[in-house]
């Protein structure tokens, strides 16, 4: 059969590129994925070098900004495991409250188009409205909406008022509901179960060998979460689960990240509980960072990001490395899609959450002749909701039914 | 007796303008000399007041005295304002010597042969100014030893004191 | 002023180009499309073909692999076509300036009508530049 | 898996390999070995004490390109890094990639950034910037890279 | 004067002129509606003038590598076979006596036009993009076309007379076709058939997803797609109101205001099911759709046309 190949990319920001998939197809059959990156290098690496302590947090920020106080938290923590440096408690919870805000603010952002890939597109609409109100209280907390600037070495850059720690509750426990919603509207649909069960499946040892993250790891039955095992911030002092499945499937994955919120909600709540409690200062103020070498992580909404750092006492970096969790996340695409239809690829590449981007223009080339034939990221897109639609129909259940009724 | 980096501060301080190459590797755009004018500075020429009108001024709490009273400027607290250098009245601390991103001298440690000298010794263009040589400490001769790389010709000011009693 | 831009005013069909960002731009522009910005009610639709924008976003610092598509893409845009940089990175490179991989800013590679400032800027900063870029038009 | 035994078994295991063993902190402990050691090395840490391939980084010290391979030990909240240092005129070392399959991506970025060639690694090409650029021979990430 | 006359009736009324606007006005509304499922608010009510206006202004790019002339008077042939049908409909609506053998024959060839005139310009643009539009677009007229024309002669069954005229006013006098069995049936079966032809989901795919910015239209600028969006417009007009002639008696304007608005409610109630289907069904893959026409449609269309015949 001939052989043709869909290239989809590039735009994917990933820690310093976007992605730019190749598939190789046989008829409907992927048969082989090169993944192509770089459209986004932008040096942050060696940038690095040349900014001091206070400003390489906000250069980090900018990785990306979906992540955007993940790669700020484990750059300090990088810098203060060089300077051996104790965080006050207050700033702790700070920074693992704005932590987990993101990761809801991720999750339903990563939901929404995960949606509009199946052809709900009326369920991105819904779950970015609920974004909506996570983005005010950053804006309350710190003046943006995104890149919040709050994190240092040594603590956090502003603290947060006890006279706004009420809204933010609401704030928190209004999405409770919403949640719900797309807890029901996703995890019980039987045409999402159809459309995301046993596709894309990752077993354990695949995700070993890639070393693979986040909710991408956790799905396959993967314990690990470096909030539980390598405890920083304020969670080691707050109660929380790690949530995990065996399946390893997309199904498994959008389960991890809806019922990840729920533990996100949990947090933010003991946190904000705890800042009524815990007063005092939120920066320690540090004089210096010796000579040596540090590493901080975090756990992002997509896994561990890790920061590497070499000091060699001025007050730059000498050397500073990131791995964001996509680094590690995205080459599992190359065992997860092979053998899979194309109208599954886009879910599946999708799956790892590599951000938006990278479907967003794509055009196929016919090895043979070398020539651009059509299939365009669009009718990937259109593939995977056509599907959904099909197996919607199978089920005997209309799609736009069933969404008025999780409307009400 | 070994060889050591030797500056002239006296004549240094009269090119603030001139910056010179440093061969220091993690940071390309580090002048090392800079950080050695500091550190001399600090260690020979501040009066080491008691109550030290440049630690009052510090709007970050950068600069601190040490235990044997000598000054040290904290570069993750520095903003590099210059309130320090106004405010001390010996006009110890030059605006020049307190940048915002600092520099680092490792004395070229690792990559000196026997024959070689520093690369800042040999691209200053005051000639002699910077010099890589075995020196004696001659404190009669306003010649001192900071730390154990490095020479430094300065007026002492104890050495003022004297001369004025 | 002619009734081409006049009609241009009313219907700006925009294209999206990321050249090296973080994303972060992207995202707000995605978010106009959703229900609380829902830019449709100025004309705005997001279009997928080069052939058929009036305005070009562009996010981004410009990596040199990003560049000559830059290009490309300006030159395969019918006229007249607005272009719009948006965030810091697009209009002075922000914080990327000085990478080895991101030689120059959008406006050297293409002419830019108008800048929106912001890391990011905000929807309504967006919504801003262009409703502030059209009466500038109209002004003409 | 405790703790102690971690180390020593690692200790135990490479013996007379180890040239330095460091523990900067209860959480951080580094390992220097030579690079003909490392693929014996990370094969141990990985497949028999199950340890997690964190990533690798490269530092160019002037007179050597030194490779850190950072690995979790998530039940132990540690992490183990093995550095080697590699020539700088001509850093070679064997590819991880047939131990490890997350390797690949990191050792083309060292390569690209840091000249670092890695043998036998299956493909060994660019990852991050465009074909033209930077200049043959030159690399970004050592520090005479003049951009 | 006849020629004025008829050049008036080609231009102005019920031509070009009134099928445009109207033609916009529903796809305003076809917009409006969707944006109101996803709780958005949707765009002015002038819209897709502004749209059209815009286009028209804009350059045109003829890919290079293109039959140019053909690129470009592709999309006239299609305005100007949408006009001929307009033209035709609503001459014979209003004065049901101009009519003249063989008209519903003729409006049905010109109907294909469009689509032809899409295909044309896919393949003439020379982008891949724009061919696989063009060839999904060719299968789904072989595709569609069969079971249109079979129940497009089941009015013609039952009315005894291949005129329009003389089908409306045999309606007029028996009651509407869609009144029967066989008529429903018919009717259900144009009604899918139109949203192939008028190119809507669930039968799009000839576009990529974002309706016409995929696809065929790809390598179109400025005017040219201009025209191409004004004549889809105009058939979200033209396309219905043919249904509403043969199957619901057109609109009568012979006999007061009150004829003439359920005559207009007949074409409003017709385009909301059209959008209706468009945002609630699934759209199916270009085999799906030939199996379905084939299979399914024209089945159901045969036994129409029998029902007809034992004047069920
Ligand atoms: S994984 Fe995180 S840091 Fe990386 S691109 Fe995605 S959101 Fe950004
Ligand atoms: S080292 Fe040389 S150039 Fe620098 S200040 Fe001293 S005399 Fe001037
Ligand atoms: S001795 Fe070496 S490191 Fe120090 S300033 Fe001179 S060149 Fe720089
Ligand atoms: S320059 Fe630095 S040390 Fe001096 S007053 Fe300002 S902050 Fe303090
Ligand atoms: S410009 Fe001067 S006064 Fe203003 S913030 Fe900077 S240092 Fe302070
Ligand atoms: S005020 Fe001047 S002399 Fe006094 S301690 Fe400070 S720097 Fe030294
Ligand atoms: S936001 Fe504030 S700090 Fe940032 S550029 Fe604007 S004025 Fe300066
Ligand atoms: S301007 Fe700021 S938010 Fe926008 S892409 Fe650049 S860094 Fe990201």
């Amino acid at each position: 059969m001939a052989k043709t190949i869909i290239p989809i990319g590039p735009y994917h920001p990933l820690q310093e590129e976007p992605e730019f998939f190749r598939l190789h197809v046989e008829g409907e059959k992927v048969v082989d994925l090169d993944i192509e990156i770089g459209y986004n290098h932008r040096a942050i690496e060696k940038l690095a070098e040349s900014k001091t302590y206070d400003q390489v947090p906000f250069l980090v920020e900018r990785i990306c900004g979906i992540c955007s106080t993940s790669h700020p938290i484990a750059c300090v923590q990088a810098i203060e495991d060089v300077g051996g440096v104790e965080v006050p408690e207050r700033a702790l919870y700070i920074r693992s409250l704005i932590g987990e805000l993101e990761r809801i603010h991720s999750h339903l952002l990563w939901l929404g188009l995960a949606g509009h890939f199946l052809g709900y597109n009326t369920v991105w609409m819904w779950v970015w409205r609920y974004r909506e109100p996570v983005l005010d209280i950053f804006e309350r907390i710190s003046g943006n909406r995104n890149h919040y600037a709050m994190i240092k070495p040594g603590g956090v850059r502003r603290d947060i008022e006890d006279s706004d720690i009420p809204a933010i509750e609401k704030g928190v426990d209004d999405l409770v509901p919403a949640l719900d919603l797309f807890k029901g509207a996703i995890v019980d649909d039987p045409v999402i179960h159809a459309r995301t069960k046993g596709i894309g499946i990752l077993t354990k040892e695949d995700i070993i060998n890639y070393g693979a993250l986040g909710p991408t790891a956790r799905a396959s039955g993967v314990d690990i979460d470096v909030r539980r095992d390598h405890p920083h911030a304020a969670y080691g002092l707050v109660d929380w689960n790690v949530i995990t499945r065996e399946e390893g499937d997309v199904f498994a994955k959008v389960v991890v990240r809806v019922l990840e919120m729920y533990e996100s909600v949990k947090i933010i709540k003991q946190c904000l509980k705890k800042l009524k409690k815990v007063k005092g200062e939120i920066d320690a103020k540090v004089k210096e960072i010796p000579p040596g070498e540090g590493i901080g992580h975090y756990e992002a909404p997509r896994g561990e990001v890790l920061h590497y750092v070499l000091s060699d006492g001025t007050n730059r970096p000498a050397r500073y490395k990131v791995r964001a969790p996509s680094y590690m996340n995205i080459p599992t695409n190359e065992t997860a899609v092979i053998g899979e239809t194309v109208s599954d690829a886009t879910i599946i590449l999708a799956a790892v959450d590599p951000c938006y981007c990278c479907t967003e223009r794509v055009a196929v080339i016919d090895e043979g002749t070398g020539k651009r034939t059509p299939l365009t990221g669009q009718d990937l897109v259109r593939l995977s909701q056509e599907k959904t639609k099909k197996i919607a129909d199978e089920l005997g259940l209309p799609m736009e039914g069933r969404l008025q009724g999780i409307s009400k | 007796m070994s060889k050591r980096l030797f500056i002239d501060l006296e004549v240094c301080n009269k090119h603030l303008e001139v910056a010179v190459p440093c061969s220091y590797f993690y940071h390309p755009d580090n002048k090392g000399v800079i950080s050695l004018r500091e550190l001399a500075t600090f260690a020979i020429i501040c009066r080491q007041c008691d109550e030290a009108p440049c630690v009052k001024s510090c709007p970050q709490d950068a600069l601190e005295k040490q235990e044997d009273g000598t000054l040290k400027r904290y570069n993750m607290r520095c903003i590099s304002c210059k309130s320090c250098a106004y405010a001390c009245p010996f006009g110890t601390i030059l605006p020049e010597v307190i940048p915002y991103a600092v520099s680092q001298c490792d004395y070229c440690l690792d990559r000196l042969g026997e024959a070689e000298e520093p690369l800042c010794v040999k691209r200053c263009p005051v000639e002699g100014m910077v010099d890589y040589r075995e020196v004696k400490e001659e404190p009669e001769k306003d010649i001192y030893f900071v730390g154990e790389h490095l020479a430094v010709h300065a007026r002492h000011w104890e050495k003022v004191e004297a001369e004025a009693k | 002023m002619s009734l081409k831009l006049k009609a241009l005013t009313k219907s700006p069909w925009v294209f999206h180009i990321c050249t090296g960002s973080c994303n972060n731009c992207d995202i707000e522009i995605l978010d106009l499309l959703t229900p609380r910005f829902d830019i449709e009610r100025f004309g705005m639709i997001k279009v997928g073909s080069i052939r058929h924008a009036d305005v070009l976003l562009v996010t981004g610092a410009v990596s040199r692999k990003a560049g000559p598509r830059l290009k490309r893409l300006y030159e395969q845009a019918p006229k007249p076509c607005l272009v719009v940089a948006i965030g810091s990175c697009a209009l002075g490179q922000g914080i990327f300036k000085g990478s080895y991989n991101m030689p120059e800013p959008v406006d050297k590679y293409i002419p830019v009508d108008a800048y929106i400032p912001g890391c990011p800027p905000k929807p309504e900063a967006m919504i801003m530049g262009v409703v502030k870029l059209i009466e500038k038009l109209r002004g003409k | 898996m405790v703790e102690k035994d971690m180390l020593k078994e690692i200790k135990d295991k490479l013996s007379e390999k180890i040239l330095k063993v460091y523990e900067k902190s209860p959480r951080r402990i580094y390992i220097d070995l030579k690079p003909e050691d490392i693929p014996s090395a990370a094969s141990f840490i990985f497949k028999d004490l199950k340890a997690r391939f964190a990533t690798a980084s490269g530092v160019d010290t002037r007179k050597h390109i030194e490779i850190l391979y950072h690995f979790a030990f998530d039940s132990l909240s540690k992490i183990v890094s093995l550095r080697t240092l590699l020539d700088r005129e001509k850093p070679e070392i064997e590819s991880l990639t047939s131990i490890i399959k997350g390797t690949e991506w990191i050792e083309r970025e060292i390569h690209e950034l840091l000249g670092v060639n890695f043998r036998n690694h299956p493909n060994l090409k660019k990852l991050l910037m465009a074909e033209d650029y930077p200049p043959p021979g030159q690399y970004p990430l050592r520090r005479d890279f003049s951009g | 004067m006849e020629l004025l006359k008829s050049i008036g009736y080609f231009i102005i009324f019920p031509g070009f002129l009134f099928t445009a606007v109207v033609g916009l006005l529903a796809s305003w509304i076809d917009r409006k509606v969707t944006a109101l499922v996803q709780w958005r608010k949707g765009p002015p009510i002038l819209q897709s003038l502004y749209d059209i206006v815009k286009l028209m202004g804009k350059e045109t790019i003829v890919p290079q590598g293109s039959s140019r002339l053909t690129f470009l008077l592709s999309p006239l042939f299609g305005l100007s076979a949408v006009i001929l049908v307009s033209t035709l409909l609503w001459r014979t609506i209003i004065s049901p006596s101009t009519t003249f053998l063989g008209d519903l024959i003729v409006v049905l060839y010109l109907l294909t036009i469009p689509s032809l005139a899409v295909i044309m310009g896919g393949f003439a643009s020379r982008n891949p993009l724009a061919s696989l539009g063009a060839s999904r677009e060719m299968k789904l007229i072989l595709a569609y076309e069969l079971p249109f024309i079979l129940v497009a002669l089941i009015p013609v069954i039952k009315a005894g007379t291949i005129r329009m005229g003389e089908i409306l006013s045999y309606q007029l006098d028996n009651g509407i076709v869609i009144g029967s069995l066989s008529g429903i049936i018919g009717f259900l079966v144009a009604i899918l058939c139109m949203q192939a032809k008028l190119a809507l989901v669930p039968f799009d795919m000839a576009e990529a997803e974002t309706e016409i910015m995929g696809g065929t239209y790809i390598e179109y600028s400025g005017a040219p797609l201009a025209i191409y969006k004004l004549t889809r417009a105009m058939m979200l007009f033209v396309v219905p109101m043919f249904l509403v002639c043969i199957y619901c008696g057109g609109i009568d304007f012979g006999h007061g205001w009150l004829h003439i608005l359920l005559g207009v409610l007949k074409y409003v109630g017709l385009l909301v099911v059209i959008i209706l289907i468009r945002n609630t069904a699934p759209r199916v893959r270009i085999d799906q759709a030939m199996k379905f026409f084939w299979g399914k449609m024209t089945g159901l269309a045969i036994v129409g046309i029998v029902l007809a015949f034992l004047g069920v």
